[in-house]
C-alpha cells in the first residue's frame, strides 16, 4: 500500500535510442550545413545516392559488426574477409567454370566459414575476440595473397552486365558541365543495404535472438542466469557478421568489378568508427542498427566536405580528425547534459527500437 | 504428512580452490513444501542452489528430479525443466526493459511480441504492485524494485520448483507479505519452494521444513514446528547465541549543547532529495527510518557526496567545510558503507586484502603504498575481528559468500577509523550471529566516541541501536524522534501521519 | 567555361595520401606546387587510399565541373562508370603514376611509372655485376601492391631462368617496414644462408637490411661481400650509394606534375600511355647534380651515410 | 616451489605460449640459443629478439595500463610516437653540435609532446566519456600528417654519432643500447609500481569505477593518468625507434604497431575489458609476438602465405592455452589418475578443477 505511490514513472529514453537520436540529429545538421556551404555539391541528389552506391559494402559490414558489438564482442576481420572474397570471386569468375550464382555462393560461403570459425573459438573456447578476429584478419589477408596477388579485372560478359546495372530515376537528376541532364542512378548494392538494414534491424528488435544479444552484451553473467544460451548467441553474432562480410564482398566486386589486394583494406576501422558514431557502445548492450548507416554517412560526408572545401592535401587528415573530434565531443556533451537532466529528449514512438509502446503500469 | 519428493540431492560435494563449499550434503524437497535453507554466511547455501541449477558443476553426488537423475550444464536447462530461481545477487540485465527482463530466456518462440509481453508484464507488475513500468529500462529501477522484478519473473514461470536465495533482503515488510502470499498460492499448486533467508521470523512464518548447513556440511533436516528458534540458532552457529535483548544503547558521550561532529543545513543532491538539515553528536548513533524508496539512502549519499551535491552547507565540528567528492568526505573523517554492495562496494576481482585496505590506502596517499606485509597484517586482523570466512586474504572478494563480502566492506571502513561512519543496510544478507555482532560493534564504536548513522530495513534493529531516528517520507525528513525508549509503534505512527509533529520521548 | 570566369584552369586531382609512402609525399607535394594559383590553376586535390572514396571524389569533381581530372588510382579497376561520366561532361582525364584497367578511349592520356621496367632494370644490374653465383635475398614491399608485383616479377623470372638464386624471400609487410626487412636478413644470417645480393624494394627496407648486415659484421657496398640495391631515389639512399655504403638505387619518379602541366598549357595533350624515363644509379654513375635533381626527401649532405 | 607456482599463476597463458614457440624453434634447429660476439656486441637470435621488440615492449606496458583503467584501447600509439620523435628530430637537427645534452633535451621535449598527446586522448576519454578507441581514432587519422608537417614535409636524417650509439651499440658495452634502454624502462616502471599505489587505483577503477569513486579514488583522474603514461611510453618508444632507424619516417614509423601492442596485452593474459592486469604478462606477450614473427621467417614461409601461418599459429597457441581446453586437460588428467589408482597402483594426489563458469 505504501510504496506504490512513492515514485512517478520517468519515461526515460534508453541509451540505445538516445545515442541514435543524437547521431541522427547531428548528421542532419551537418548535412544542412554542407548544403548551405557547398550547394553545388550537396544540393544534388546524386551526391546523396552516391554515398550509398559507392559505400554499400562498408554499410553492410557495419550492420554485422554492430550486432557483434551489441553482443559485447568485436570483429576486426571483416574488412580483410571482404577483400578476400572479392579476390576469390574474381578468380572464380575469370576461370572457365565461372558463374554469378557460384560467385555468390563462394562469397557467402567464405564469409560464413570465417564467422563459424571465429564464432566457435570466441564463444565456445572463450578466447578473447580481439585476438581471434585479428588472427582472422591475418588469415584472410594471407589467403588473399596466397590465392592470387595481382589485380584481376573480371571480364565475364554476364558479370559485366550485372556490374553496370543500375536503377535510373529519370525524373530526378542534374545537369552536368555541358548542360546535359544526368538522371540519378541507384546501384543494386544500395537496395541491398536498405533490405539488409530492415531485416537486421527487425531481427534485433523483434526476434528472440536479437533480444538475447542485447542481454548478453548488457551483462553476460546475468544473461546466463536468466536462461539465455549465451554461447550460442555469441556464436551466431559472429556468424552474422561473417555473413554480412560475405555479402559485402560480393557487393564490392559487383561495384568495382575487380579483385585486388587493397580492396576493403582498413574497412574494419571505418566500420568500428561508424558503429560507434552511430551510437553503438564497444562495451556491449547498447546500440541501434539504424544508427550504423548514419555513422558511416557521417564519416563520408566529412570526406565530401573536405573535398568540396578543397582542403590542402597535408591538412586533409588533420581536418578530418578535427571534424571527428567536434562530432564526438558534441555527442558526449549532449549525453552528459541529458544525464544532468538539463535537457529533455524524446523520440517519436515509431522510431523507438528497444522499448515499444508505453503500456501504462496499472497501479 | 510428507508428500512426494520432487528433488533429491545426495552426498553433494563441491570445492573451490581453498574451500570445500559443500561436503557430502543431502537435501530433499517435496511437492507443495516450503523448505528453508539455513546457515551462517558462507555455509554453502548459495553454492548448493547453484549446483542444482547448473551454474556450478558438482564434484560428486547425485541429483534427481522426480526420480530422474539430472545433470544441468547451464541455468537454461534447469529453467527448461521447470526450476525457477532468484539468485542472491540480483541477476538481471540492466540495459533491457523491465518487461524483457521478466521474459527473456523463457519464451521459445522465435519472435518477440512486444505488445503482448508488455501487457503481460504490466499485469504481473500490477498484481505484485511493483512500482515499475514494463517499458522502463531496468537500470533506472532501485535495487528493491529490481529484486521484486526478479521474483516476479521466477514466480510467473510455470515451475515445479522455485528457488529464492535471500529474496527479501532488500524488501520492506509489505513486499515481504506480498511475496509470502504468493508463495503460499504456489504451494497450494504443489510447487516445491526452497527459501533462503537470514530473517528467522520469516522462516517461522512461512516454512514447513528447515535444512541447516554449517561449514558446507549438513547439520540436519527439521520440521519447522518442531524446532525452536533458539535451537535453530544453536544448530546454525554450532554454539549458543547471546541474548539480543541484553544490548544496551549508549547515550551520546557529549551532550547536545556542544558543537555537533557533523552538521548539514539545506543539503540536497542531484538525485532529488529535498534540502534537509541534520546533526550528529560525538558518540551518537542515529538512524534514518522510512519506507522503501523514501530517500534514506539518497540522504546519506548526499552527506558523503556520493551523488552530486547541489546545495546546502556542511559543518564539521562547527567549521564550514567543502565536501564535493567522496574523497573530501573521507578526508574529513566520514565513512560510508553503501547499500548496493555489488555496484558500489566491492571491487570484485581484487583480493580480500586489497578490498580491505583500499580506503586506508587512499587516505595515506598515492606515494605511500602500504607494504605487502602491513597490508597482510591489517587484512588478517580484520578477517579475525569480523570473522570473515575466506580461504586466504589473497582470495578475490567475488568468490566470497554475500555476507562475507559485506563484512569485508565493513572492515574497510573500520580500518580507516572515521569520526563519523554511515552504515547503509550493513546487516543485509548477514546471518543472525553476525548481525548481533555488528550491532554490538556499532554500540561499542559509539561508546568509544565514534558517531554513526545506522540504516536498516528492520526497524527493531535500529531501535536497538539508535538514540535518534530521522523519519523520511517521499524523500523528505518528516520527523526526528529522540530518546532511548522508542518503540516500533512510535515510528510507524509517525510515518503513517506523515510526521506532522516532531516528538521526543 | 570555368576558365572564362576566373581565368584559372580548374583541375581536380585524385591521389593517394602522403601517408602512403615517401614516394607519395613527394608526389603530392609536386602536384600541389605545380598546380598552384600562381601557375594559373584552380586545383583541388583529394588524397585517400580507399577506392570508393577516390571514386566519390572524382564524381564530386565532375559535378563541380572541373576542366581536367587527374587520377592516380588506388585500385586499377572499378572506374569505367566514372570515366564515362567525365567524358560525357567534356572533362579531360589524365592518369598519372598508376594505370587504370579500362578501355584507352575512356581517358585522354596517362603518364605512368612502370614498375615492371624498374624491376627489369634493377635485375639487369644485378646480373651484370659479374658475380660467380648470385645468391639473392628478395625483400618485397606490401604483397600485391603494384610496386611489389612489378619489382618482384623480374627477379622471379630471372630465378626461374636459373640466372640467379633466391636464398631468402621475405617482405617488409604492409608498411614496407625497415624493421621487418631487417628481420628477414637476420633470419637468413641465423639460418647460415650464403648470400651476396640484397634486393630491397624500397630504400627504407634496404636500410633495414644493411643494419642487419652491420650488426652481424658482414661487409657490403663497394668492395664488400654483399651488394645492396634499393628503390625510390631518396636522397639519403643516393648518398649511401655515393659513399659506397650501398651499391645502387633505382628511381621511381614521383614528379609527373610539370610534364602534365606542360601538356595542359600547350593545349597539346598526347593520347595513350606514356612511361616516364627512370634512372638506375650506381656508385660509379652517381653525381651530386643527379642527387640534387632527381632525389626526393631530405638530403643528409655529401658523405653522410645512414646506418 | 608451491609459492613460486602461485606467484606466476597469472602468467600461465603467456608463458605457455612462449614455451610452445621455443619448442618449435628448437625442433627446427638446436642452434637457436647460440650467442656469439660480433664487433664487441652479443649477437644471436635472443639478442635480436630483445633488440627488435624494444618499442613493442614499452608500448604494450602503456597499453596494459590504458586497457586496465579505461576498458578500451588506444589505437593512436604509433602516430603519437611518430609525432614525438618528429619533435625530437626537429630539436636535434637544429642544434649546431649534437651533444649528450642536445639528445637529452630533445628527448625531454618529445616526452612533453607525448604527454600532451596523451592528455588529449585522456581528456576525451575521462572528461568527455568517449570510448578510447574512438577518442584515439582522431590522432590515428590525423597524427601522421601532423608529424609530416613537423618534419617540414621531408624525412629528415638523424646522422649523428650519438644517435647511432643509441640505435645500435655503445663501443665497449656488449649489449645493444635499445635493449639496455628497454630494461631501464622496465625497471623504472617496476619502481613506479613499487613506490606508488598506481596498481591498486588502476585496477579498482577498471573493475568498478563506482566503488572506486566512493572510496576516494577519482576515476577520471586515474584514467587520465594512464593516458599520460601511454603518451610517455609512446615518446620513449618513438625515441628508440627513430634512433634505431637513423631517419625520421613519418609514413612508416611504428605503423600499425597498436595491433601488436593490443595483441601483446591479450596474450599476456590480460582481459581487454579492463580490470586486473599483469605488466609482466604483457612484456612476455610482446617478446612472444616478436619471436613468433621471427619463427615464421625461420621456417622460411613463402611471403604470400606468411600471414596465413601467423594466423594459424596464434589461433593454435590461443586454443591450447584457452581456459576451456586447460580445464578439459586437467579433468582428463584427473580421470586418468583416478583410473590408475582404481587399478591398484600407487595413489596420486588429484588436482581439482576449479568451477568453470564463475569468472
Ligand atoms: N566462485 C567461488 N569461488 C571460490 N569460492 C567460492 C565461490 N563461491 C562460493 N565460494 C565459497 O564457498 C563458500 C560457500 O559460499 P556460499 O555463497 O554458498 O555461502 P552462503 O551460505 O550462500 O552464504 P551467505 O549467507 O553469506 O550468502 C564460501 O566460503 C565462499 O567463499
Ligand atoms: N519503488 C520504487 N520504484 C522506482 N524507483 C524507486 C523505488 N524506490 C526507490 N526508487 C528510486 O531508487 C532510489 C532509492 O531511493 P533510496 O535508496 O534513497 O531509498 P531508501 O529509502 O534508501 O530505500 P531502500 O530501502 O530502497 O534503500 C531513488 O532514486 C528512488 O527514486
Ligand atoms: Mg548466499
Ligand atoms: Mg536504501
Amino acid at each position: 500500500m505504501a510504496s506504490a505511490n512513492i515514485l512517478k514513472q520517468k519515461a526515460r529514453l534508453s541509451n540505445s535510442n538516445i545515442l541514435f537520436l543524437i547521431a541522427a540529429v547531428i548528421f542532419v545538421l551537418m548535412y544542412l550545413f554542407a548544403i548551405i556551404s557547398y550547394p553545388a555539391s550537396f544540393m544534388q541528389f546524386q551526391t546523396f545516392f552516391d554515398l550509398f552506391n559507392l559505400n554499400a559494402p562498408l554499410l553492410i559490414m557495419t550492420l554485422g559488426l554492430c550486432i557483434v558489438m551489441i553482443g559485447g564482442g568485436i570483429d576486426i576481420s571483416i574488412g580483410s574477409v571482404c577483400g578476400l572474397i572479392t579476390m576469390a570471386c574474381a578468380v572464380y569468375l575469370q576461370s572457365e567454370s565461372g558463374s554469378i550464382g557460384g560467385a555468390i555462393l563462394i562469397a557467402l560461403g567464405i564469409g560464413i566459414a570465417f564467422g563459424i570459425l571465429q564464432g566457435y573459438l570466441i564463444a565456445y573456447l572463450e578466447i578473447q575476440p580481439f585476438i581471434i578476429t585479428l588472427s582472422g584478419l591475418f588469415l584472410a589477408q594471407g589467403l588473399l595473397t596466397t590465392l592470387h596477388k595481382d589485380p584481376i579485372n573480371v571480364t565475364m560478359p554476364a558479370f559485366v552486365r550485372l556490374r553496370d546495372f543500375e536503377f535510373v530515376i529519370t525524373w530526378l537528376g542534374t545537369r552536368n558541365r555541358l548542360g546535359v541532364f544526368i538522371p540519378c542512378e541507384i546501384k543494386p548494392g544500395t537496395v541491398l543495404v536498405v533490405i539488409l538494414l530492415v531485416i537486421l534491424a527487425s531481427l534485433m528488435k523483434w526476434s528472440r535472438f536479437g533480444r538475447n544479444v542485447y542481454a548478453v552484451g548488457g551483462n553476460m553473467h546475468s544473461a546466463l542466469m536468466l536462461g539465455v544460451n549465451v554461447k550460442r548467441t555469441i556464436f551466431i553474432t559472429y556468424v552474422i557478421s561473417g555473413l554480412t562480410a560475405g555479402i559485402a564482398g560480393f557487393v564490392y566486386i559487383m561495384t568495382t568489378g575487380a579483385g585486388n589486394v587493397g580492396n576493403a583494406a582498413g574497412a574494419e576501422m571505418k566500420a568500428i568508427a561508424s558503429a560507434i558514431i552511430g551510437g553503438t557502445l564497444l562495451n556491449g548492450g547498447v546500440g541501434n542498427l539504424l544508427g550504423a548507416p548514419i555513422g558511416t554517412l557521417t564519416l563520408l560526408v566529412i570526406n565530401e566536405l573536405i573535398r568540396a572545401a578543397g582542403v590542402q592535401s597535408n591538412f586533409q587528415a588533420m581536418v578530418s580528425g578535427l571534424l571527428l573530434y567536434f562530432f564526438i565531443v558534441l555527442q558526449s556533451i549532449i549525453m552528459s547534459l541529458r544525464d544532468r537532466k538539463s535537457i529533455k529528449l524524446t523520440l517519436p514512438p515509431w522510431l523507438k527500437l528497444s522499448d515499444k509502446q508505453q503500456v501504462p503500469s496499472n497501479q | 504428512m510428507l508428500s512426494e519428493t520432487i528433488l533429491e540431492m545426495t552426498d553433494i560435494s563441491k570445492s573451490f580452490p581453498g574451500v570445500k563449499a559443500l561436503d557430502g550434503v543431502d537435501f530433499k524437497l517435496r511437492k507443495g513444501e516450503i523448505h528453508a535453507l539455513m546457515g551462517e554466511n558462507g555455509a554453502g547455501k548459495s553454492t548448493l542452489i547453484k549446483v542444482i541449477t547448473g551454474v556450478y558443476e558438482k564434484d560428486a553426488g547425485l541429483i534427481t528430479l522426480q526420480g530422474e537423475s539430472i545433470h544441468f550444464k547451464t541455468p537454461e536447462e534447469a529453467q527448461n525443466k521447470g526450476i525457477g530461481t532468484v539468485y542472491q545477487e540480483i541477476m538481471l540485465c540492466p540495459n533491457l526493459t523491465v518487461a524483457e527482463n521478466m521474459f527473456i530466456g523463457r519464451s521459445h518462440t522465435a519472435l518477440v511480441n512486444w505488445k503482448q509481453m508488455n501487457e503481460k508484464a504490466a499485469e504481473l507488475l500490477a498484481s505484485l504492485s511493483i512500482p515499475a513500468s514494463p517499458t522502463q529500462e531496468l537500470s533506472s529501477c532501485s535495487i528493491a524494485v529490481q529484486q521484486m522484478i526478479a521474483i516476479a519473473r521466477a514466480v510467473d514461470m510455470d515451475c515445479k520448483i522455485l528457488i529464492l536465495d535471500e529474496p527479501t533482503s532488500s524488501l520492506d515488510e509489505d513486499e515481504v507479505h506480498k511475496l509470502f502470499a504468493l508463495m503460499r498460492q504456489l504451494k497450494e499448486r504443489g510447487v516445491g519452494i526452497i527459501f533462503i533467508t537470514h530473517f528467522l521470523e520469516q522462516v517461522y512464518e512461512i516454512s514447513d521444513m528447515i535444512t541447516v548447513l554449517r561449514n558446507g556440511k549438513l547439520v540436519g533436516e527439521y520440521e519447522t514446528s518442531a524446532l525452536s528458534q533458539f535451537d535453530l540458532i544453536a544448530k546454525m552457529l554450532g554454539n549458543e547465541l547471546e541474548d539480543i535483548s541484553k544490548l544496551k544503547k549508549h547515550e551520546p558521550v557529549a551532550s547536545d549543547s556542544t558543537t555537533p561532529v557533523f552538521e548539514c543545513i539545506g543539503l540536497s543532491s542531484s538525485k532529488g532529495v529535498r534540502p534537509f538539515n541534520f546533526t550528529i553528536q560525538k558518540g551518537e548513533v542515529n538512524g534514518f527510518a522510512g519506507l522503501l524508496g523514501s530517500g534514506r539512502s539518497e540522504s546519506v549519499r548526499a552527506i558523503f557526496a556520493a551523488d552530486k551535491v547541489t546545495g546546502g552547507e556542511v559543518k564539521i565540528h562547527g567549521k564550514r567545510v567543502k565536501i564535493k567528492t567522496p574523497l573530501q568526505a573521507i578526508q574529513h573523517g566520514i565513512g560510508y558503507l553503501p547499500e548496493d554492495r555489488k555496484d558500489d562496494g566491492i571491487i570484485a576481482d581484487l583480493s580480500v586484502r586489497d578490498n580491505i585496505i583500499l580506503t586506508l590506502q587512499v587516505m595515506k596517499g598515492f606515494f605511500k603504498p602500504l607494504s605487502l606485509k602491513q597490508a597482510q597484517a591489517f587484512a588478517q586482523e580484520y578477517i579475525e575481528k569480523l570473522n570473515i570466512k575466506t580461504p586466504t586474504p589473497n582470495t578475490p572478494i567475488k568468490s566470497l559468500s554475500g555476507g562475507n563480502q559485506q563484512k569485508v566492506i565493513l572492515a574497510r571502513w573500520l580500518l580507516t577509523h572515521p569520526e563519523y561512519l554511515i552504515l547503509d543496510e550493513p546487516t543485509r544478507g548477514i546471518d543472525v550471529g553476525t548481525k548481533v555482532e555488528i550491532q554490538k560493534l556499532v554500540l561499542k564504536l559509539a561508546s568509544e566516541g565514534m558517531s554513526l548513522t545506522f540504516i536498516s530495513s528492520e526497524i527493531d534493529e535500529m531501535l536497538r541501536t539508535c538514540s535518534h531516528l530521522i523519519v523520511m517520507k517521499d524523500r523528505q525528513i518528516v520527523a526526528q524522534l529522540r530518546g532511548t525508549e522508542l518503540t516500533e509503534n512510535d515510528v510507524m505512527n509517525v510515518i503513517a501521519q506523515g510526521g506532522k509533529n516532531t516528538c521526543a520521548k | 567555361q570555368a576558365q572564362a570566369e576566373t581565368g584559372l584552369t580548374k583541375v581536380g586531382i585524385v591521389n593517394l595520401p602522403p601517408e602512403e609512402s615517401g614516394y607519395r609525399q613527394a608526389n603530392v607535394e609536386d602536384m600541389n606546387t605545380v598546380f598552384s594559383k600562381a601557375n594559373g590553376y584552380d586545383a583541388k586535390q583529394t588524397n585517400t587510399m580507399d577506392n570508393s572514396e577516390q571514386i566519390a571524389a572524382a564524381k564530386g569533381y565532375i559535378r563541380d565541373g572541373v576542366d581536367y581530372l587527374l587520377i592516380s588510382a588506388a585500385n586499377a579497376s572499378g572506374w569505367d562508370d566514372t570515366l564515362k561520366s567525365a567524358k560525357d561532361a567534356g572533362i579531360k582525364v589524365i592518369l598519372f603514376d598508376r594505370a587504370i584497367d579500362t578501355a584507352p578511349a575512356n581517358y585522354q592520356a596517362a603518364l605512368l611509372s612502370d614498375m615492371a621496367y624498374e624491376g627489369k632494370k634493377a635485375v639487369e644490374w644485378v646480373l651484370g655485376l659479374g658475380l660467380p653465383k648470385i645468391n639473392l635475398i628478395l625483400i618485397r614491399g606490401q604483397m600485391g601492391s603494384a610496386a611489389e608485383i612489378g619489382r618482384s616479377a623480374a627477379v622471379l623470372e630471372a630465378a626461374k631462368a636459373g640466372k640467379l638464386n633466391i636464398v631468402a624471400d621475405g617482405t617488409g609487410g604492409d608498411s614496407w617496414s625497415l624493421e621487418e626487412a631487417r628481420k628477414v636478413v637476420e633470419a637468413a644470417i641465423a639460418a647460415g644462408k650464403d648470400f651476396n645480393v640484397i634486393y630491397a624494394q624500397n630504400d627504407g627496407m634496404a636500410q633495414g637490411a644493411v643494419q642487419a648486415l652491420q650488426a652481424a659484421g658482414i661487409s657490403h657496398g663497394k668492395g664488400g661481400k654483399v651488394k645492396v640495391i634499393g628503390f625510390d631515389f631518396n636522397r639519403f639512399a643516393l648518398r649511401n650509394v655515393q659513399a659506397g655504403y650501398w651499391d645502387a638505387d633505382m628511381q621511381c619518379n614521383p614528379r609527373q606534375a610539370a610534364e602534365i602541366s606542360k601538356w595542359i598549357k600547350s593545349g597539346n595533350i598526347p593520347s595513350g600511355v606514356i612511361y616516364q624515363e627512370e634512372l638506375l644509379l650506381t656508385t660509379e654513375t652517381i653525381t651530386d647534380e643527379l642527387i640534387d635533381k632527381w632525389g626526393i626527401n631530405a638530403d643528409p649532405g655529401k658523405g653522410v651515410i645512414t646506418r | 616451489m608451491r609459492k613460486v607456482i602461485k606467484n606466476v599463476s597469472h602468467l600461465v597463458l603467456p608463458l605457455s605460449v612462449l614455451t610452445l614457440l621455443v619448442i618449435i624453434n628448437l625442433i627446427k634447429g638446436a642452434d637457436y640459443f647460440y650467442i656469439t660476439m660480433v664487433n664487441g656486441a652479443l649477437y644471436g637470435n635472443i639478442p635480436n629478439i630483445l633488440f627488435g621488440a624494444s618499442e613493442l615492449v614499452i608500448l604494450s606496458i602503456g597499453m596494459t595500463l590504458v586497457t586496465a583503467a579505461s576498458r578500451g584501447q588506444d589505437i593512436s600509439i604509433g602516430e603519437t610516437a611518430t609525432i614525438t620523435s618528429a619533435v625530437f628530430v626537429l630539436y636535434v637537427l637544429q642544434a649546431q653540435e649534437v651533444t649528450l645534452l642536445t639528445i637529452v633535451i630533445g628527448f625531454l621535449l618529445s616526452c612533453v609532446a607525448g604527454l600532451l598527446l596523451g592528455a588529449f586522448n585522456g581528456t576525451l576519454v575521462s572528461v568527455f566519456k568517449v570510448q578510447p578507441m574512438v577518442a584515439s581514432l582522431i590522432l590515428f587519422t590525423g597524427g601522421r600528417s601532423i608529424a609530416f608537417m613537423i618534419d617540414g614535409k621531408l624525412s629528415p636524417i638523424l646522422a649523428n654519432d650519438l644517435s647511432n650509439k643509441i640505435g645500435t651499440v655503445i663501443p665497449g658495452v656488449p649489449i645493444q643500447t635499445p635493449i639496455i634502454l628497454t630494461v631501464l624502462f622496465i625497471v623504472f616502471v617496476a619502481v613506479v609500481f613499487k613506490t606508488t599505489t598506481l596498481r591498486l587505483y588502476v585496477e579498482s577503477v577498471g573493475i568498478n569505477p563506482n566503488a572506486a569513486r566512493l572510496n576516494g579514488i577519482n576515476p577520471k583522474k586515474i584514467i587520465f593518468i594512464t593516458f599520460l603514461i601511454m603518451g610517455f611510453c609512446s615518446a620513449v618508444a618513438g625515441f628508440i625507434a627513430v634512433n634505431k632507424a637513423g631517419r625520421h619516417d613519418s609514413v612508416n614509423l611504428l605503423k600499425l604497431i597498436m595491433m601488436d601492442a593490443i595483441l601483446a596485452v591479450a596474450i599476456g593474459g590480460n582481459s581487454l575489458g579492463g580490470g586486473k592486469f599483469s605488466i609482466s604478462g604483457s612484456v612476455i606477450g610482446a617478446y612472444t609476438i616478436e619471436m613468433l614473427n621471427r619463427t615464421l621467417l625461420r621456417l622460411e614461409i613463402d611471403p604470400a602465405m606468411i600471414k596465413v601461418f601467423k594466423a594459424v599459429f596464434i589461433i593454435i597457441l590461443m586454443v591450447v592455452a584457452s581456459p576451456v581446453v586447460r580445464l578439459y586437460i586437467s579433468r582428463t588428467m584427473d580421470k586418468i589418475r583416478a583410473w590408475r589408482s582404481a587399478a591398484g597402483r600407487a595413489p596420486i594426489p588429484t588436482t581439482r578443477a576449479a568451477g568453470k563458469k564463475e569468472q
